[in-house]
C-alpha cells in the first residue's frame, strides 16, 4: 500500500471520475448551494470533514462487527445512522463554537444528512475493500472533487446572474446545462492520472 | 483617442452684438447659489453685483449687460428644478458700473479677496468657485500649481485662444499665483496640438525660476485633473483626498487669465469666449459672448444653423450636455456650443456586449466599465463599491469606443447615484 | 421647430462596430479556409458551407421563436460556423456537422441569452460533444479521396509511439498532413493571426502565452517541441478560439493567466491523457475558470485605497 | 437463530451509543434562540418594502420582539390579516392598520403632453430625469418609463401610452413607487377619499396649456365650486384639504381640464377588490 | 383533497423530480437504460408505499421531536429488504444499479412524502399519495431514460429503432447528456405549469430538497 496507489485512488476519485460531474452523487446540494463562493466553500469543507468522520466511524464497524457476524445487510442501516448522528454532532458544534458559519450553512447541514455523497464514499469504501488508509484516502479525494465542482460551479453561478435565459429555463434548468458543460471540461482527464502515477 | 477636429483653432474671437435680452442663473458654479440682491424694474450696469456669495463656496455674480430687470424665474423651465434667474432687457449701450476700480494686491488676503470678488469658477468644466480652491489650510506645503491648457475636448479651441490672445494675462495670473500661494514651480500644461500657444508661453517661461511649460502628448482625457497630476508629477490622488493632499492645485489657463484681468481693470467674469462648431453650423468660429445670451443669438452671428440640425450641445462632445431647446443661455462654464445634423447627431443603437474589454483597457482611472453596467444591470451596490465607481470621471472614454454602442457614461453616473443610495 | 436629440454624452463615437470586428474575424479565417479546400478538397467548403448555414439558422430560428431581436446580422453566428467546420475532419458526416452546430449556437450561446452571454465558447465545446458522441466519425481523418497521406494526425502518431511515419516540418507549415479541416496549415493560421493582431481585434496576449507555455514544457519534457507547436489544433486554438471575447478574461493580466493555464493543461492531456489532442478540453476548462481570473486580475483603480472590511 | 439476535443486538448497542453522544452534545452546547423570530418572519409578506419604517422584514421582526411596544400594524402590504397574526404571536391587542394607496398625480400621457425632444438615452425615468425629464414637455410629470412599474411587488402598476396608472385593488400601499419616481408624483392617499388633483406642475396656467391638455391651470373654478370650500390654490395648483372635502365630486364636473379625477365611481361604495376606475 | 387528485398530483403538477427537483441523484445516474430507470422506479415506489403506510399507521406513536431518526430507520429497514429481493429475484437489476439501491434510503421524496403527508393523513390516503409520488418518479426517470437512450444509443428498451440506430449521439449516455435530458424535462415542466414551479423554486427554503425534512432547525 505504498504511497503511488493512494495518490492513484485520490486523484481519481477528486479528478477523473468525479463525484458529482461523472458519478452523479451529491448533485441536490451541488444546485442548491453553490450560489456564493462563501457558501459553496463552507458547505464542501463541511462535506470533506463528515466523509472523513463517517469513513472513520464505519469502516471498523463493518469490518469487525458486521462482516465477521454475517450481518453484512445491516449496513445500510448503520450507516445511515452513524452518518445522520455525525451530520446532527457537527450542526450542533458548529452552531456553538462557529455561528458565523452555522448562519450561511444553517439550512444545509440537515440536508447532509439526505446527501448521496456521503452515503456513497462510504458503501463504495466498502464495496471496493478498500483498507482503512485507503478509504480515507477515498473519501478525501472524493471530497476535494466535490470542492472543486462546488467553487468552480459558484464561480459560474455568479456569471449565470448576468445571463438572461429565456422564462421556463431560468433557475435549475440553464444551471444544469452549465453543469452538462462543466462535466465535458471534466472529460478531458481521463488517462491522466492512470498515465501520470501509473 | 478621440480625434481633435480643432477647426476653429486659427479663428480670433470676435464680439457678438450685444442681446436683446440676458437670462442669468444664480447658480452657474457648483456650490449653494448666489443670493439675488435685485429685484423687478431695477436698471443695473455692466459689472455690477446681482447676486452676493452666500456660503463660503459660492461664487458671486454680475451683471453682463447694462439694462432693466424684466423679471425673476424661480425654476428652471426645462429641469422643473427650483432654481432663481434673472432676466436683464439690455439697452444696449453697456455703460460700465461705476464702482469698477483696479484693484492692486499685496498680500496673500488681499489676492483671495480679489479672485472671490471677480467671480471666477473654474472654467474648464468644473465651476468649482476658485477662491474657495485656493484658500489652503494650514501646513498644506504646495509643490506644484499646474496651469491647464491641456483642453483634450474635440471641437473646443477657447483655451487656446486665450493663451495665444492674452497669453500676457495668463502669465500675469500665473506669477500672482506663484508669488502668493508660493509653490516650489508652476507648471503650464499645453498638448503638442496647439504650436503657437506653446511657443509664446515658452518665450515668457524662458529664464524665469520655477515656471516652466509641460508639452503633453495630445489625448483625450489629457485635461483631467486626476490625470493631468499624474502625467505631469507622477503622483495618484488617493480615493476620497483632495489634490491639495498630493500638494497639487490644476487651474484653467482661462481662470487664471480673468484673475489677471479683475486685477488689472476691476472688470469681473461677464463675459466669455465660446467656440460655436459643429456639423451644422455655417462658419464655425470663437466668438465673445454676455454670460446670460441665449445660444440661439451665438449661432444666428456665426451664419445661423443648417436645416438638418439634430442636436444641440454645451460644451465638448465628449462630456458636454445635448439640450432640447436654444432659449439655453451661455453661463461661465459654457466653453463651446456645437450643433451637429444628420449622421453625427444620430445615437447609435446599442446592442448586447461582447465583453471585448476595450473599456477596461482604455479607462484612464483603471475601472472595469464593463463589470459595472453587469453589477449596475443586477442593482449589486456591494459590487459597485468594489469596483470602486465612485472614482469614475465620467470622461466618456468607455462608451466612446464601445463597439456595441451601449451607454456606458450614463450607466457610470447612474450607478454612482446607485452607491450613493439616491 | 425641429425636436433635437437628447442623448447622453459622449456624443461621437468612434466608427469599429461589432459587426464590424466580427467581420474582421471573417477574413482572418479566409486564409486558413483555402488552405483547407486546397488540402482536402471541395468537401472542405461543403462542410464549412453547411456548419455556417446551419449555425445561421438556428440563431435565426431560435431568436425568432422566442421573439427576440434578430442579431444574426452581427456575422458571430457565421465565425462559430467556420470555427467549427474548422475543427472538424473532413470526411464527417453532414448530419452530424449539423448537430454540432445545433450544440454550438443553441446550447452553448441562445440558451445563456445570446452574444456576450454565454460562459463557454460554442465551437469548442461544439466539437468535444461531437468528439465524445462520434468517435468513429471524429478519427477518420483521410479525405474520400484517399491519397498518400497516412490516415492518422501526427499526434496520433506520437501516441502511438512511431516517430518514423512523422510528416517532415515543411509539410507540417504548409499544412499538407492529416487533421481537422482548418488546424493543420500553421502558414494560412499566422497570416490571419497576423491580420487580426494589426486590425486590434485581438490582443497578443492570449496566443503568446498560450503557444509559448506549450512550447517550454513540450521542450522541458523532451516530446519535440517545435513538432508540436505546428502539430494537432494548437495555432487555431491560441489563435481564434481561446480569444474569443466573451469567453477570455478582459484584463491584461487576465488574459496571460489564461494562456498559461490552457497551454499547461494542454501539454498534461497530450503527455498522459488517453485523448491525443488536449486542445479543446484545455480551452474549455479554462474558460469555466474565467470568472475566477476576471475577479483575480481585476485593474487597481488609479488612487483606489483597499478598503478594510 | 443467533444471527438475529446478533443483529438486534448490535443495532440497538450502535444506536444506544449515538443517542448518549447526542444527548451530552446537545446538552453542553445549548444555544436558545428565540422560536418567535422565525414565526414573525414567515408571517410578514418579506418584500423588505421598509413602509414600516425599519430596515425590512427582518428589522421589523426583531423590533417587534424587542417587544418595547412596537405597533403590530405597522406594515401596510400584510393589512389587517397579518395584523391578527402578529397580534396573537405577540399577544397584543390588534388595532387597525392604516390602509392607504398609491396615487400618480399626472395625467399627461403621450397623447396629452406634448413632446420637447427625441429622447435617446436609457429607457428609465432615473436615467431620462438627468437629461431634461424625458420627452415629455411637462418637466413635473410622469416621464413613463416605467421605474414604478419594475419595483412594485403586486404589480399593481401599468404603463398606459406613457403614463402610469395604479389599480387600487391589487396596490397594497408598501410606498416602494413613492420613493422610484424621480419626480416625486406618487403620493400615499387613504382610500377612504373620494376625489385628487391629478397634475403636479407649480408653473404658470398659460404655460401648462401649451404643454399639456389635462395640466391644472389654476383657473380657480374649483376652489369657487366647492361645497365645503376644502380646495385651496396654491402655487398655481389646486389641493384638497381632505378632512373637510365631504366627497361629492362637484370639483370633478367643474374642472375644464378634467384634471380632477375621481378615485372610484363616486356612488359605488368603498369596494377593495373591483378593479376600480383609474388613478 | 379527492382522492383522484392526490393520485394526479404526484405525476404532473407536484412531480417530485421536475417540479420539487427531489431525488435528482438517481434520476441521472440510473437513466441511462429505459429498463434501469422503470426498475428503479419499481423499488422506490416499494419503498416509499411501504415507509408512508408505516408511518402514517404510527403517526400518532412517533414523538415530534424523535421524528426524522425514525423516518431514517424505517426507510433504511425496506431498502434493505427491496435490496435483498432484488438481488435474489431480479439479479441482472441488482448489477445494473450498484450502489444507486441502497441509497434509495437518501432519496429526498421519501423523506418529503413522509414529512409532509404521511404523518398528517390517514392510511389510505397515505398510500394513494405513495403510489401517485412514486408513479410520478418513475415516469419522470423514464422520460429522461428514453430520451438518453433513443438520442445515445438509438434504442429503446432494448429494440433497435429503425433510422436511430445508426444515427445514435452517444454522448446522450455519458453524464453531459444527463444533465441536458433532465435540463431539457425540467423547462418543458415549467413551460407545462406555465412558471408556477420556477417561482416555487425561486424562494429560497422550497429551493434547498430537505426543507421539507429539516422542519427549520429540528434536524435530523
Amino acid at each position: 500500500m505504498e504511497f503511488r496507489t493512494l495518490i492513484i485512488i485520490m486523484m481519481s476519485a477528486a479528478l477523473v471520475n468525479n463525484f458529482v460531474l461523472i458519478q452523479f452523487l451529491g448533485i441536490c446540494p451541488f444546485l442548491g448551494v453553490s450560489k456564493q463562493l462563501k457558501s459553496a466553500t463552507g458547505m464542501s469543507i463541511a462535506v470533506i470533514f463528515v466523509m472523513l468522520l463517517a469513513t472513520a466511524v464505519t469502516w471498523p464497524i463493518t469490518i469487525f462487527l458486521l462482516q465477521p457476524n454475517g450481518i453484512g445487510f445491516l449496513q445500510t442501516i448503520v450507516f445511515v445512522l452513524t452518518i445522520a448522528a455525525l451530520v446532527q454532532l457537527v450542526e450542533i458544534t458548529l452552531k456553538r463554537f462557529m455561528p458565523a458559519l452555522y448562519s450561511v450553512l444553517g439550512v444545509y447541514l440537515p440536508l447532509m444528512a439526505t446527501n448521496c455523497a456521503i452515503l456513497a464514499v462510504v458503501l463504495l469504501n466498502i464495496n471496493n475493500e478498500h483498507s482503512f488508509v485507503e478509504s480515507l484516502v477515498n473519501s478525501l479525494g472524493a471530497g476535494l472533487g466535490f470542492l472543486l465542482a462546488m467553487v468552480i460551479f459558484s464561480g459560474i453561478q455568479e456569471h449565470l446572474e448576468n445571463a438572461d435565459p429565456p422564462a421556463c429555463m431560468r433557475g435549475l434548468p440553464i444551471a444544469l446545462f452549465s453543469v452538462a458543460i462543466l462535466s465535458l471540461a471534466f472529460f478531458g482527464f481521463t488517462g491522466v492520472v492512470e498515465n501520470l502515477f501509473g | 483617442m478621440a480625434p481633435h477636429r480643432k477647426h476653429t483653432a486659427g479663428c480670433t474671437p470676435l464680439a457678438i452684438p450685444v442681446p436683446a435680452e440676458v437670462h442669468i442663473p444664480m447658480s452657474m458654479h457648483s456650490g449653494a447659489p448666489a443670493n439675488l440682491i435685485v429685484g423687478v424694474g431695477d436698471s443695473v450696469t455692466v459689472g455690477q453685483l446681482i447676486g452676493e456669495a452666500a456660503t463660503r463656496v459660492c461664487s458671486p455674480v454680475h451683471a453682463s449687460v447694462s439694462g432693466q430687470i424684466k423679471r425673476i424665474d424661480t425654476y428652471d423651465p426645462l429641469t422643473g428644478a427650483p432654481a432663481v434667474s434673472v432676466r436683464i432687457a439690455s439697452d444696449g449701450e453697456q455703460t460700465l458700473w461705476e464702482g469698477l476700480t483696479p484693484s492692486p494686491v499685496t498680500n496673500l488676503a488681499e489676492f483671495l479677496a480679489a479672485v472671490q470678488a471677480s467671480g471666477v469658477v473654474g472654467l474648464g468644466g468644473a465651476g468649482y468657485p476658485t477662491a474657495p480652491k485656493l484658500t489652503l489650510k494650514e501646513g498644506t506645503k504646495l509643490d506644484y500649481i499646474l496651469i491647464n491648457g491641456a483642453e483634450c475636448e474635440p471641437y473646443i479651441t477657447s483655451d487656446t485662444r486665450t493663451m495665444v490672445d492674452h497669453t500676457a494675462d495668463v502669465w500675469a495670473g500665473a506669477l500672482l499665483l506663484k508669488e502668493y500661494l508660493g509653490p516650489k514651480n508652476v507648471v503650464i500644461c499645453i498638448e503638442n496640438n496647439k504650436p503657437e500657444a506653446i511657443q509664446k508661453l515658452e518665450a515668457l517661461c524662458a529664464g524665469v525660476q520655477g515656471m516652466r511649460v509641460h508639452v503633453l502628448p495630445s489625448l483625450y482625457p489629457q485635461g483631467e485633473r486626476k490625470v493631468l497630476v499624474y502625467n505631469v508629477t507622477g503622483r495618484i490622488v488617493p480615493e476620497g483626498a483632495r489634490l491639495t493632499d498630493v500638494g497639487c492645485i490644476v487651474i484653467n489657463c482661462t481662470t487664471v487669465a480673468v484673475i489677471a484681468q479683475y486685477i488689472r481693470t476691476g472688470l469681473p467674469l461677464v463675459s466669455r469666449c465660446v467656440t460655436v462648431d459643429g456639423s451644422a453650423v455655417k462658419h464655425p468660429q470663437n466668438v465673445i459672448a454676455p454670460i446670460g445670451t441665449p445660444i440661439r443669438n451665438l449661432f444666428e452671428f456665426c451664419g445661423g444653423l443648417k436645416d438638418d440640425v439634430k442636436k444641440i450641445i454645451l460644451g465638448g462632445p465628449m462630456m458636454g450636455a445635448a439640450v432640447p431647446s436654444l432659449d439655453v443661455p451661455v453661463v461661465k462654464v459654457t466653453s463651446a456650443i456645437l450643433a451637429l445634423s444628420g449622421r453625427d447627431a444620430e445615437a447609435p443603437t446599442p446592442s448586447a456586449c461582447i465583453k471585448c474589454g476595450r473599456c477596461v483597457a482604455q479607462c484612464p482611472m483603471n475601472l472595469m466599465p464593463s463589470f459595472i453596467e453587469d453589477a449596475f444591470e443586477r442593482k449589486k451596490v456591494e459590487l459597485l463599491r468594489t469596483h470602486k465607481v465612485n472614482l469614475c470621471v465620467e470622461c466618456g472614454c468607455c462608451a466612446y469606443l464601445c463597439p456595441s454602442k451601449r451607454p456606458l457614461a450614463q450607466v457610470m453616473t447612474l450607478s454612482k447615484k446607485l452607491l450613493w443610495g439616491e | 421647430m425641429t425636436r433635437m436629440i437628447v442623448s447622453f454624452a459622449p456624443h461621437i463615437r468612434e466608427r469599429v462596430t461589432t459587426s464590424r470586428i466580427m467581420l474582421d474575424v471573417i477574413i482572418a479565417l479566409c486564409p486558413a479556409f483555402i488552405a483547407a479546400v486546397l488540402i482536402f478538397g471541395p468537401r472542405a467548403a461543403l462542410v464549412t458551407g453547411v456548419c455556417v448555414a446551419s449555425c445561421v439558422f438556428f440563431e435565426w430560428a431560435y431568436q425568432k421563436l422566442l421573439k427576440k431581436t434578430i442579431t444574426v446580422g452581427d456575422f458571430s453566428a457565421v465565425i462559430t460556423g467556420m470555427l467549427l467546420a474548422f475543427n472538424l475532419p473532413v470526411g464527417i458526416p453532414l448530419w452530424q456537422a449539423i448537430f454540432g452546430s445545433g450544440v454550438a449556437i443553441i446550447l452553448v450561446k441562445q440558451l445563456f441569452g445570446g452574444i456576450g452571454k454565454n460562459f463557454a465558447n460554442p465551437a469548442i465545446t461544439a466539437r468535444i460533444v461531437m468528439f465524445i458522441s462520434f468517435p468513429a466519425a471524429m478519427a477518420t481523418w483521410a479525405p474520400i479521396p484517399v491519397d498518400a497521406i497516412s490516415s492518422a494526425t501526427p499526434l496520433e502518431l506520437i501516441q502511438r509511439g512511431d516517430l518514423a511515419a512523422l510528416p517532415g516540418m515543411w509539410d507540417m507549415f504548409i499544412g499538407t498532413r492529416m487533421g481537422s479541416l482548418g488546424e493543420t496549415s500553421a502558414l494560412a493560421l499566422l497570416i490571419g493571426g497576423i491580420y487580426l493582431l494589426a486590425r486590434r481585434v485581438i490582443t497578443w496576449h492570449i496566443p503568446v502565452a498560450f503557444i509559448g507555455t506549450v512550447f517550454v514544457l513540450t521542450a522541458l519534457l523532451g516530446i519535440q517541441p517545435t513538432f508540436q507547436l505546428f502539430a494537432g489544433g494548437l495555432l487555431l486554438g491560441a489563435i481564434f478560439m481561446a480569444t474569443d471575447y466573451p469567453t477570455s478574461p478582459q484584463t491584461r493580466t487576465g488574459r496571460i493567466i489564461f494562456g498559461i493555464g490552457c497551454g499547461v493543461l494542454t501539454v498534461i492531456i497530450r503527455a498522459w491523457g488517453a485523448y491525443p489532442e488536449g486542445v479543446s478540453f484545455a480551452i474549455l476548462f479554462m474558460n469555466v475558470l474565467v470568472p475566477f481570473i476576471n475577479k483575480l486580475t481585476m485593474t487597481k483603480p488609479l488612487g483606489g485605497i483597499k478598503k478594510k472590511p | 437463530m443467533n444471527m438475529i439476535v446478533i443483529a438486534i443486538l448490535s443495532v440497538t448497542t450502535i444506536a444506544a451509543i449515538l443517542a448518549a453522544v447526542l444527548c451530552i452534545a446537545s446538552r453542553v452546547m445549548a444555544v436558545e434562540v428565540d422560536e418567535r423570530l422565525q414565526t414573525i418572519k414567515d408571517c410578514l409578506p418579506g418584500s423588505n418594502c421598509g413602509a414600516c419604517g425599519y430596515p425590512g422584514c427582518e428589522g421589523y421582526a426583531v423590533a417587534l420582539l424587542s417587544g418595547d411596544g412596537i405597533g403590530a400594524n405597522l406594515c401596510p402590504p400584510g393589512g389587517a390579516v397579518l395584523v391578527a397574526q402578529l397580534s396573537e404571536i405577540l399577544g397584543v391587542t390588534a388595532e387597525n392598520v392604516a390602509q392607504s394607496i398609491a396615487v400618480v398625480r399626472c395625467m399627461g400621457d403621450r397623447d396629452a403632453q406634448q413632446t420637447k425632444m427625441e429622447y435617446k438615452g436609457i429607457e428609465t425615468c432615473k436615467a431620462a430625469k438627468q437629461l431634461f425629464g424625458g420627452a415629455g414637455a411637462c418637466a413635473f410629470g410622469c416621464m413613463g418609463y416605467g421605474d414604478c412599474q419594475v419595483v412594485c411587488p403586486s404589480d399593481a402598476v401599468c404603463m398606459e401610452n406613457g403614463l402610469a396608472r395604479i389599480s387600487p385593488a391589487r396596490c397594497t400601499g408598501c410606498t416602494l413607487c413613492v420613493k422610484a419616481c424621480p419626480n416625486q408624483l406618487i403620493t400615499m392617499e387613504s382610500t377612504s377619499i373620494a376625489t385628487a388633483v391629478l397634475c403636479n406642475t407649480i408653473e404658470k396656467g398659460a404655460i401648462v396649456r401649451k404643454k399639456c391638455s389635462y395640466g391644472c391651470i389654476a383657473c380657480g373654478k374649483c376652489v369657487r365650486e366647492c361645497p365645503s370650500n376644502s380646495i385651496i390654490m396654491k402655487h398655481n395648483l389646486a389641493q384638497i384639504d381632505y378632512e373637510t372635502c365631504t366627497g361629492c365630486g362637484r370639483c370633478v364636473e367643474v374642472c375644464i381640464t378634467h384634471c380632477i379625477q375621481p378615485l372610484r365611481p363616486i356612488q359605488e361604495p368603498v369596494a377593495m377588490e373591483s378593479e376600480a376606475t383609474l388613478v | 383533497m379527492s382522492k383522484l387528485s392526490i393520485f394526479m398530483k404526484g405525476i404532473i403538477k407536484e412531480n417530485p423530480v421536475l417540479v420539487f427537483a427531489l431525488g435528482i441523484c438517481p434520476a441521472l445516474a440510473v437513466s441511462s437504460q429505459a429498463v434501469n430507470a422503470v426498475g428503479m422506479g419499481l423499488a422506490t415506489t416499494f419503498v416509499l408505499l411501504c415507509t408512508n403506510t408505516v408511518i402514517s399507521l404510527l403517526r400518532k406513536v412517533i414523538p415530534d421531536k424523535v421524528r426524522i431518526p425514525c423516518y431514517i430507520v424505517l426507510t433504511a429497514a425496506f431498502v434493505t429488504i427491496t435490496q435483498l429481493i432484488v438481488k435474489a429475484y431480479v439479479h441482472p437489476l441488482y448489477l445494473a444499479l450498484g450502489i444507486f439501491l441502497p441509497l434509495i434510503t437518501v432519496n429526498c421524496i421519501i423523506m418529503a412524502r413522509a414529512e409532509i403527508f404521511a404523518k398528517k393523513n390517514r392510511l389510505f390516503d397515505s398510500v394513494i399519495d405513495a403510489l401517485g409520488m412514486g408513479l410520478g418518479f418513475t415516469l419522470a426517470l423514464l422520460a429522461i431514460a428514453s430520451i438518453r437512450e433513443i438520442f445515445g444509443n438509438g434504442t429503446w428498451f432494448g429494440i433497435e429503432l429503425p433510422v436511430l440506430a445508426e444515427h445514435n449521439i452517444s454522448i446522450f449516455m455519458l453524464a453531459p447528456g444527463g444533465f441536458i435530458a433532465f435540463g431539457i424535462l425540467v423547462a418543458i415542466a415549467n413551460k407545462v405549469s406555465n412558471g408556477r414551479a420556477a417561482k416555487l423554486k425561486e424562494s429560497g427554503c422550497a429551493r434547498c430538497p430537505a426543507a421539507t425534512a429539516c422542519g427549520k432547525g429540528g434536524a435530523a
